[in-house]
């Protein structure tokens, strides 16, 4: 192995990690909200990471069947993302208000 | 061991499955059936035992692969299953829908049009 | 052996099926006087029997038979030798009587052709019974009797009594059909016959065998049931709701004696062992006796009649019981002889009613000149109920004395228990016969005068018959009474008795019960209200008994339903997933199977991260305080699945995956919109117990399964072969598309069949839908164009 | 040569999308409200992953794959601002107010204008 | 062919069966393909709907043509196999035509055509356009699939195609009861299919094959270090489920009443039957000594599901209820004959299968005849009705002794066998509980007898004696022939049973029969 | 005419993904092209395409220069320990009247890090824009009207 | 959805869409992919255009009822297996037509059975998508 291979492999090791932590930050504020829309901006940005997920490994494994997964989730990921945003149109001022009582609520508890 | 870490994963996502089946509110039964889902996908594809990274694609320039691949059976299985699982979902989510909308209640224990509470004692005479 | 006749008992067998099928058109046709017309299937059926006595009489037995269900040992086969053949004669001659009597007693009824049917098919089943020999046709037609006599006890429907005591009829006796069947399997193991004919020749093999008491008590079962011994008594007296001619023929006649026949035909492989001859005694004894004392309590013609067919009912099983040689003459006798009287007796109480309009007895009297045939017949068969010469119960009774006597202490208890329930028996019949003819006239409802001869003329030739076979008693006894008693006995006996009495204990027995049955008489009205008073006191028997039983099964029944079928899918789920968890965890502990301790695993950093992040999924979607969080919380999970997928060499996997479950979510979402939505899923701490402790055991039972399937060497044959012709053969280097599409297609075609069914049951659950939000009563019949899009 | 460059720019490419995507998750959990948030998720996440994307075109050894992963460069670039707009679009209509030290809101005027004509959704 | 589906020189017979398929042999595959493409075509014909019933009809007519000669043939010449795909066994998916399954497959075809009939006059043209037939087309080709494959995961796949359309024929009309009634039916069923499927994995993941020839070939080697007793348990509580035992049952009761009754019909027929037929496949095939151990479970559960099926039904008002309960109980004595395991109680099994499909379907019919006679499902209300329609009466007469295991009806035959295999297994306790449960159910069938037929009606006034439509009528005595027949003349059919009791006691000879070389692997 | 050229082009398209450019496989790719137009057949407007080469490619230079430019400033805004922003939302006046200019433009706003294209208005005269550094809104309204806005012009008009 | 932006947009993101899904579906066989993900994605297409453009168009874009589809492809697969029979071979067996230089796949019983997937799972999965969107347009 030679040093452009191995600084390569470096990188993709290096690129993984990174895209993981990106993976768990994003889950963070999926789960932690505090709205609607803050939640499915990370579901739709984790699509995105899992997209460079993908396309890592596929450089990595060079089995460059990868890159058409990545490509069709990123077309599917943003059918996600407009149904939600579908849904927040909806049903979104309900939820505003059930957000906004929590909030106070827990403003009040701290 | 990989599998070792996967039947772990495994176990958590039956009993999660379990938990949220035993809910008593129909979207969360839903959300149980997903994870149900997976964790029978997850267990068939461990069971079959795992390898890492290699598709079980033949190289365009050979007959039979060179080196070891994953299982492909087992994937077959799973794609069979994950497909049949999600057709399933998609009829029981309409049908929590349909379900709420008419009975008024996503709550199972409202759901008692079938076999009502008041349930009448059946003739005592001939 | 004889196969003579085969054809024609064959053909005997169908007959009164075929004549049953053709009677409601017949009689649609012909009104009642079609009676004329089906009388002649039983007149025939009598002929082609009677034509079997000489060579029957002779020591010989007929048989004959066809295949019929080999792979289970079943033949279609009869047997007549002197029990069947005389019973059958009994049924088919008594029959014949019946069919004419029914034609004139049910005249101008609108359902007069379906009682003919009901009672040709009633006769084909009581022929079939008695003179079948495999155990199956045996127990096929038993049942059969049971049936048609559900049928016809419940013929007036529309009274709830009626229906009480055909359904009451069809429990018990169905009872002990069932008992019988399993009686007969019983001996089938224990003795390896599978008829009647074969165990006959078995000797002692029953008796000896460790099985005998199991098929004694179910063979009593059967028995006991279908002859109303005590106590399982109380049906038959119910069944009086039938019409006459139905009790004349089925509750005195014929199928009441079907368990007398049972415990004959066994006698000579069951009998002679000491529960026999004490079980069948004392139950037999306790029934005539508890007979005889309802039936002094009755003032209904029917009802009286009915108590004393179950005395005697209990006096004939108390004899075969006896095992004595001449308690089976004095059995075979006063079978032969109840038979005749008893058919008549009910007969007349049918004519009474027919044209008085009432069977109360006491508001019966003076009829003898309105009725005068009928009277005739009455008294003689009165004669015979109560063993007064010249009639053929006369010999009956000499013989029972002769058998019972006062031998031992044990006989002197029976013989005292004769003594009491004949001389009740002979109040009871004089109390039929005469109270209704004799005395100053009572007005009934209808003005009584004599019936047609379809109605007199059964009563008369019983009648008749029952003094002929008394005066010829020694042609009687070598063409029936000998060759039954012989069958009876599994030997040949003789017997001898006549008219002509032989001074000796049995004739002052006979005297004495003379005596004292006419002190009952006389006294009638006394006892029965005595008896009344007695029996209100106690105020409870087995037929109130039956109804509580009823009424407890169905309330019980309701009770434990609701408790388990409640209604409650928590309920049916929390059972599933523990018995799932449990089959998960039993057979690893109980059955050596639990895996060695894993090794454990190798990971890289992001690998941790991507089953990390399914675990931290998963924990969202569970610890979501409201339900749209979850679903985005599922998301993640699902990602997480798929990039598992994608990490273990599976691009396909991880493909569907990102894409079913994106699609799922976006479901989810098109769905949540219509949903109103609140908080939800707190449970209560115990209930939160409960789940979160099956959720645990069936998430380790699968992972320990796993642990146990992965540690044992793969056999990967089906892979190696998919891999080494994917490319060759079927022309794909995508293995696992190659799988789907070709080596294993037909689960991709069953697949998309699921697909295909899913997408069309959503579309009819979104589309059709009741236009109003009312519970339709109709699910029949649905609205045309509820679908609101074509 | 050309190979070792390639490996070494594919390498440079691959650290620097998956830092933009760290930095863009780190983003979406720094920003105060959801709008700008959005900034962070539709840009730079997007551009990390793209710029992987390209790593695996330029490390593609055949021209399809490269076509392939240009193309679903593309797709992002078309889908990504979209998603953003609408759930932009769709919070504010909600009612999801901006972060409280915004400095500026011209928008309420038209959601004023909207809440007072009849029809609020609805295509048809 | 050759030379084009081979272009790279290699030994095609190390792959695939060379011989050619005879024509006779694809009566294996019509059962399966036929319905499915019917089903298909009625699909694409949806604006169509008035074409739907004949097509079903003629369509099923053919299959069950085709059934019955399948059956003749392997009942004379004994049972063959045919691998799709021509891939040798065991690499490709076996069908297998033997005894047991063509003999089922045939009467629920008959019951299909049956419903068909009968859904011809009682669906209306939404219910076909929202699928009627495709949905009984479909139901057919999975139950079909599932009586004929030797494949385990096709087994599955096949289970969920009739799994998915029952839901879509439970759901069609959308009645608030309905819609409760599948949700719990759905779920359960799902949570049962999942179990098979988490089952199949793990035998996958020990045996490293599916075809279920092989995995009984190869049970015997690793029958110490593999966890069979786990795997067996597992199917036991699947197929249980689906076979609706108690206590797993509770999806039956909960929605089996709520859909049209011609699909109530099918479903009683057809789908706990092949609970059954699976739970003889695994058991006696697959694992037939971890079988032997469960068996003192299985009969307890036998007893406990005859005797709570006809509690459940003694405790019921609805007619239709009464009848979910009643196929509970016909479920444990099928469950019976599993746990005695020597032939005359496999045949009994066997035997009871055709009667129930034949028997429980016709039960539902005839109380969708008596709903239509009567006006109303409820004992409380029902009367009149013997009077009214006296062949209606004469026929649930009959139906009512066949369930209850009376002559002349067909279950007295199932139930001597089986109470004979119980005393021969000296298991005189299960032959007590059958007894018991014949006489219980003589007692409830019995009651709705009296009550709704003989009982005139409570507020007195005679029932009208509406004319029941033809074809509704003509279906039911269509099938009431059979179930007389074999009432009267059980032999055809119980040698067939035996023959089919037979074959499950010898694993070996169905192993030989699809993997002639004695496994690929 | 414009729509034989898109179909061609996506012709061409099929080729580059699939890897093959032999003529079967182009008339193959034309067909799966006039299918899918096809199936959009009611949106197509008139879309010039060669003659415009040029100036859309300069369009794409400006943009992708803005995209790193700007998305280096998020970063680095990201990244600061003091995060110091002034967010607001600001009203854009259109000048591009088309649909498809609109959303060009609107896109071309969102991907440049930093701008966020909320909503069109109902009479499509107004843009309204979300920006991170909303401090100096009359600035951006410039910046946009002199760069993409008048690019997407040029190319399109 | 009431957008400008979406509308604009999302005919052109659907007919790439169906490109890129029929792409997928004729190379599954040699590379991931194949009918039911090549199905998927175009089910993906025709919601989101129902989505933005709404239902009714998305609907006439179809022709067909999108269940129609769904049976035709099944109608196809089973053909597919069925057709067999005439070559005396089993069920299902892959029959090969010589291959045609240029064109990356083999015409085959199995192509058209994996199209016969691609179709039922667009249009099962369609038809449900349109109709869920339906109920919200009302
Ligand atoms: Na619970
Ligand atoms: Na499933």
């Amino acid at each position: 192995m030679n040093f452009s291979e191995g600084f390569l492999s470096v990188a993709e090791y290096i690129g993984l990690i990174l895209l993981s932590l990106s993976f768990l930050l994003t889950t963070y504020r999926v789960i932690v909200g505090p709205t609607l829309p803050d939640r499915i901006i990370a579901l739709d940005m984790l699509v995105v990471v899992a997209v460079g997920f993908i396309a890592l490994i596929g450089i990595r494994t060079s089995f460059t069947l990868y890159v058409d997964v990545a490509i069709s989730l990123g077309l599917v990921g943003f059918l996600a993302t407009v149904a939600f945003a579908r849904f927040v149109m909806a049903k979104g001022s309900l939820w505003v208000k059930q957000e906004d009582e929590r909030n106070l609520r827990e403003a009040s508890d701290d | 061991m990989i599998e070792t870490a996967l039947s772990i994963l495994v176990g958590i996502f039956f009993a999660v499955a379990v938990y949220l089946l035993l809910s008593k509110h129909t979207i969360r039964i839903m959300l149980g059936v997903v994870v149900l889902g997976n964790a029978a996908n997850l267990s068939i594809f461990t069971a079959g035992r795992l390898t890492r990274e290699v598709p079980p694609v033949i190289p365009p320039d050979l007959y039979v692969p060179e080196i070891a691949t994953a299982n492909p059976l087992p994937q077959a299985l799973v794609l069979t299953a994950i497909v049949i699982s999600f057709s399933l979902f998609a009829f029981l989510l309409v049908l929590a829908w349909r379900a709420y909308q008419d009975l008024d209640t996503d709550n199972t224990e409202e759901m008692r049009i079938a076999e009502p509470k008041a349930d009448p004692l059946p003739p005592l005479s001939y | 052996m004889e196969t003579d006749g085969n054809s024609l008992t064959f053909i005997a067998l169908f007959l009164p099926f075929v004549a049953a099928a053709l009677a409601p058109a017949l009689t649609r046709r012909m009104g009642h006087k079609v009676a004329w017309v089906l009388a002649i299937v039983p007149a025939l059926l009598f002929i082609h029997f009677a034509s079997l006595v000489g060579t029957v009489a002779s020591g010989e037995v007929v048989t004959g038979g066809h295949r019929w269900v080999p792979s289970l040992s079943v033949e279609f086969s009869w047997f007549l030798d002197g029990l069947s053949l005389t019973f059958a004669l009994l049924i088919s001659g008594i029959g014949t009587f019946i069919v004419l009597y029914s034609g004139g007693y049910l005249k101008g009824h609108e359902h007069l052709g379906r009682f003919f049917s009901f009672i040709l098919m009633f006769m084909g089943a009581m022929q079939g019974l008695v003179i079948s020999d495999s155990f199956l046709m045996f127990f096929v037609f038993w049942e059969l009797t049971s049936i048609t006599s559900f049928l016809l006890i419940g013929f007036d429907h529309s009274r709830e009594a009626s229906r009480r005591s055909a359904m009451q009829a069809l429990i018990v006796t169905g009872m002990g059909g069932l008992a019988l069947l399993a009686g007969l399997l019983v001996i089938w193991n224990a003795t390896g016959a599978t008829s009647l004919s074969g165990l006959l020749e078995t000797d002692n093999a029953l008796r000896e065998s460790a099985l005998y008491g199991l098929a004694f008590v179910l063979i009593l079962g059967g028995a006991f049931t279908k002859s109303a011994q005590f106590p399982f008594h109380f049906w038959l007296p119910n069944a009086m709701e039938a019409p006459t001619p139905v009790s004349a023929y089925l509750h005195s006649a014929t199928m009441v004696k079907a368990g007398v026949y049972l415990l004959m035909r066994l006698n000579p492989v069951m009998g002679e062992t000491a529960v026999w001859e004490t079980v069948l005694p004392l139950f037999g004894g306790v029934t005539l006796l508890v007979g005889g004392f309802l039936a002094v309590r009755q003032s209904d013609l029917k009802l009286m009649l009915a108590y004393t067919t179950v005395a005697s009912l209990g006096l004939l099983v108390m004899l075969t019981g006896f095992g004595s040689e001449h308690a089976i003459e004095a059995a075979v006798l006063y079978l032969i002889a109840h038979s005749l009287f008893k058919g008549a007796l009910f007969m007349v109480a049918g004519i009474i009613d027919h044209e008085a309009g009432t069977r109360d007895v006491t508001r019966l009297g003076g009829l003898r000149k309105a009725m005068p045939v009928t009277f005739g017949a009455a008294l003689v068969a009165a004669i015979s109920m109560g063993g007064l010469p010249p009639l053929f119960g006369f010999l009956a009774k000499e013989e029972i004395y002769y058998a019972l006597g006062f031998a031992s202490l044990w006989s002197a208890v029976f013989t005292s228990v004769a003594i009491l329930g004949n001389a009740l028996m002979f109040a009871i019949g004089f109390a039929v016969a005469l109270k209704p003819f004799l005395g100053a006239e009572v007005k009934t409802p209808n003005h009584a005068h004599e019936g047609p001869p379809l109605l007199w003329l059964g009563p008369v030739v019983l009648a008749g018959a029952s003094i002929l076979a008394a005066l010829v008693s020694p042609l009687t006894h070598r063409l029936f009474s000998i060759p039954m008693a012989s069958a009876v006995a599994g030997e040949p006996l003789d017997i001898t008795i006549s008219l002509i009495p032989s001074i000796g204990l049995p004739l002052y027995l006979s005297l004495v019960t003379v005596a004292l049955g006419y002190a009952i008489y006389r006294t009638l009205g006394d006892v029965r209200a005595r008896v009344a008073a007695v029996l209100a006191a106690i105020g409870w028997g087995p037929d109130r008994g039956f109804d509580q039983v009823l009424r407890g099964i169905v309330r019980g029944a309701h009770g434990a339903t609701g408790l388990i079928q409640n209604g409650r899918m928590e309920t049916y789920m929390t059972l599933t997933f523990g018995i799932i968890a449990l089959a998960f965890l039993i057979p690893l502990v109980g059955a050596g199977e639990m895996p060695a301790f894993p090794q454990l695993p190798v990971l890289t950093l992001y690998e941790i991260v991507v089953l990390a992040l399914a675990v931290i999924g998963l924990g969202a979607v569970l610890y979501a305080d409201d339900r749209l969080t979850a679903i985005v919380s599922l998301g993640i999970q699902g990602f997480a699945v798929a990039l598992i997928f994608l990490l273990f060499g599976a691009p396909d996997l991880g493909f569907t995956q990102f894409m079913v479950e994106t699609l799922s979510v976006v479901i989810l979402a098109l769905v949540m919109t219509r949903l109103k939505l609140a908080k939800s899923d707190h449970r209560p701490t115990g209930e939160k117990a409960l789940d979160v402790t099956v959720a645990s055991l069936c998430g380790i039972g699968l992972m320990l399964a796993l642990f146990k399937v992965t540690e044992i060497s793969f056999d990967p044959a089906l892979s190696v072969f998919f891999t080494e012709y994917s490319r060759v053969i079927a022309h794909g280097r995508n293995i696992v598309n190659v799988i789907l599409v070709d080596y294993r297609g037909v689960d991709t075609m069953g697949e998309i069949a699921v697909v295909m069914a899913a997408g069309l049951a959503i579309l009819a659950l979104v589309r059709v839908r009741l236009g109003r939000r009312v519970q339709h009563a109709e699910p029949q019949i649905e609205v045309e164009g509820r679908e609101t899009v074509a | 040569m050309i190979e070792a460059l390639f490996n070494i720019v594919v390498g440079l490419m691959i650290v620097g999308g998956a830092a933009f995507s760290l930095v863009a998750s780190i983003g979406i959990n720094r920003f105060p409200d959801v709008y700008s948030r959005m900034h962070a998720a539709s840009k730079a996440g997007t551009l990390g992953s793209g710029v992987i994307l390209l790593a695996l075109a330029v490390h593609a050894d055949d021209a399809a794959t490269a076509m392939r992963a240009i193309a679903g460069f593309v797709f992002l670039l078309l889908t990504a601002p979209v998603a953003a707009h609408l759930l932009a679009k769709a919070s504010y209509e909600a009612g999801y107010k901006l972060w409280n030290k915004s400095v500026k809101d011209e928008m309420i005027v038209k959601i004023r204008e909207q809440k007072a004509t009849p029809q609020l959704h609805g295509e048809k | 062919m050759e030379s084009a589906s081979n272009p790279y020189g290699v030994d095609i017979s190390q792959a695939m069966i060379v011989e050619r398929v005879a024509l006779a042999d694809w009566l294996l595959v019509f059962p399966v393909a036929l319905p499915l493409l019917a089903a298909a075509i009625l699909v694409m014909l949806r604006s169509r709907p008035r074409l739907h019933a004949p097509i079903a009809i003629a369509v099923i007519g053919i299959v069950l043509v085709s059934n019955v000669a399948l059956l003749s043939r392997v009942f004379d010449e004994g049972p063959f196999a045919m691998t799709m795909g021509r891939w040798l066994p065991p690499f490709g998916i076996t069908f297998v035509a033997d005894i047991l399954g063509v003999l089922l497959a045939t009467t629920a075809a008959l019951v299909a055509l049956v419903c068909a009939l009968f859904g011809s006059t009682s669906i209306d043209l939404t219910g076909r356009r929202y699928g009627f037939y495709p949905f009984v087309l479909l139901l057919m080709t999975g139950v079909g699939g599932s009586f004929l494959t030797g494949d385990i995961f096709n087994l599955y796949v096949w289970f969920e195609v009739f799994l998915i359309s029952s839901f879509g024929l439970l759901i069609l009309g959308s009645e608030r009861a309905q819609l409760d009634g599948a949700f719990k039916y759905a779920i359960l069923n799902l949570v049962a299919t999942t179990l098979f499927l988490i089952a199949t994995g793990l035998l996958y993941g020990v045996f490293g094959t599916l075809n279920m020839a092989d995995i009984a070939l190869k049970a015997d080697d690793l029958r110490d270090e593999a966890p069979l007793t786990m795997l067996a348990t597992l199917y036991l509580v699947a197929f249980g489920m689906k076979a609706a035992a108690f206590p797993l049952h509770f999806w039956l009761p909960a929605s089996y009443h709520t859909p049209r009754l011609v699909v109530g019909a099918l479903f009683g027929g057809l789908l706990t039957k092949v609970g059954i037929y699976a739970l003889l496949r695994t058991l006696y095939l697959l694992f037939p000594e971890e079988g032997g151990t469960l068996s003192g479970v299985i009969a307890v559960v036998a007893v406990l599901t005859m005797i709570f099926g006809v509690v459940g039904a003694l405790a019921q008002t609805d007619i239709r209820r009464i009848m979910g309960f009643i196929v509970i109980s016909g479920i444990g004595i099928m469950m019976a004959g599993l746990a005695l395991g020597d032939r005359t109680g496999l045949a009994g099994t066997v035997l009871y299968a055709v009667h129930s499909m034949l028997v429980m379907a016709a039960l539902y019919l005839l109380v969708a005849l008596m709903r239509r006679a009567g006006g109303t499902y409820s004992l409380l209300e029902l009367g009149g009705l013997y009077r009214s329609h006296p062949l209606l009466a004469a026929i649930a007469l009959l139906l009512v002794l066949s369930a209850a295991g009376l002559p002349p009806g067909s279950g007295l035959w199932p139930k001597v066998m089986l109470v004979k295999s119980a005393l021969d297994g000296d298991a005189g306790w299960l032959a007590f509980a059958i007894l018991l449960s014949g006489l219980l159910t003589t007692l409830a069938l019995g009651r709705v007898f009296a009550l709704a037929f003989w009982r005139p009606r409570a507020d007195g006034a005679a029932v009208p004696a509406t004319p029941l439509d033809r074809s509704g009528l003509f279906a039911l005595v269509l099938i009431v022939m059979p179930i007389l027949w074999i009432g009267l003349y059980p032999e055809p059919v119980l040698a067939m049973a035996d023959a089919a009791a037979a074959s499950l006691l010898d694993p070996a000879s169905y192993s030989l029969l699809v993997l002639p070389a004695g496994g690929g692997s | 005419m414009t729509l034989l050229l898109v179909n061609v082009l996506l012709a061409l398209a099929w080729g580059g993904v699939t890897g093959s450019f032999t003529l079967l496989n182009l008339v193959f790719g034309f067909i799966l092209g006039a299918g899918a137009l096809y199936l959009i057949r009611k949106e197509i407007g008139s879309l010039g395409y060669l003659a415009r080469m040029r100036r859309v490619v300069s369009l794409m230079v400006l943009f992708l220069v803005e995209l790193v430019k700007s998305s280096w400033t998020v970063a680095l805004t990201v990244l600061s320990p003091k995060m110091d922003i002034k967010p607001g939302m600001f009203v854009y006046p259109l000048k591009v009247d088309k649909d498809a200019e609109i959303t060009m433009l609107a896109n071309l706003i969102t991907l440049t890090p930093g701008t966020l294209s909320v909503d069109v208005s109902e009479d499509r005269r107004f843009l309204f824009i979300h920006a991170l550094d909303c401090s100096d809104p009359d600035q951006l309204r410039h910046d946009i009207a002199t760069g993409f806005e008048r690019k997407i012009m040029e190319a399109f008009r | 959805m009431k957008t400008l932006i979406l509308r604009t947009i999302a005919p052109y993101l659907a007919a790439l869409m169906m490109i890129f899904s029929i792409f997928v579906l004729l190379r599954g066989h040699n590379d991931p992919g194949g009918g039911f993900i090549g199905g998927l994605l175009a089910a993906s297409a025709f919601a989101i255009y129902g989505i933005a453009s709404g239902v009714a168009s998305a609907r006439r874009a179809m022709r067909f009822h999108p269940m129609a589809i769904a049976g035709s492809g099944l109608a196809m697969s089973v053909l597919a297996g069925l057709a067999s029979i005439l070559f005396g071979v089993p069920f299902m067996t892959g029959l090969w037509a010589p291959p045609i230089p240029g064109i990356d796949f083999e015409i085959s019983s199995v192509l058209f059975f994996d199209i016969g997937v691609y179709l039922v799972v667009l249009g099962a999965i369609t038809s449900v998508a349109l109709a869920l969107e339906e109920r919200d347009d009302e």
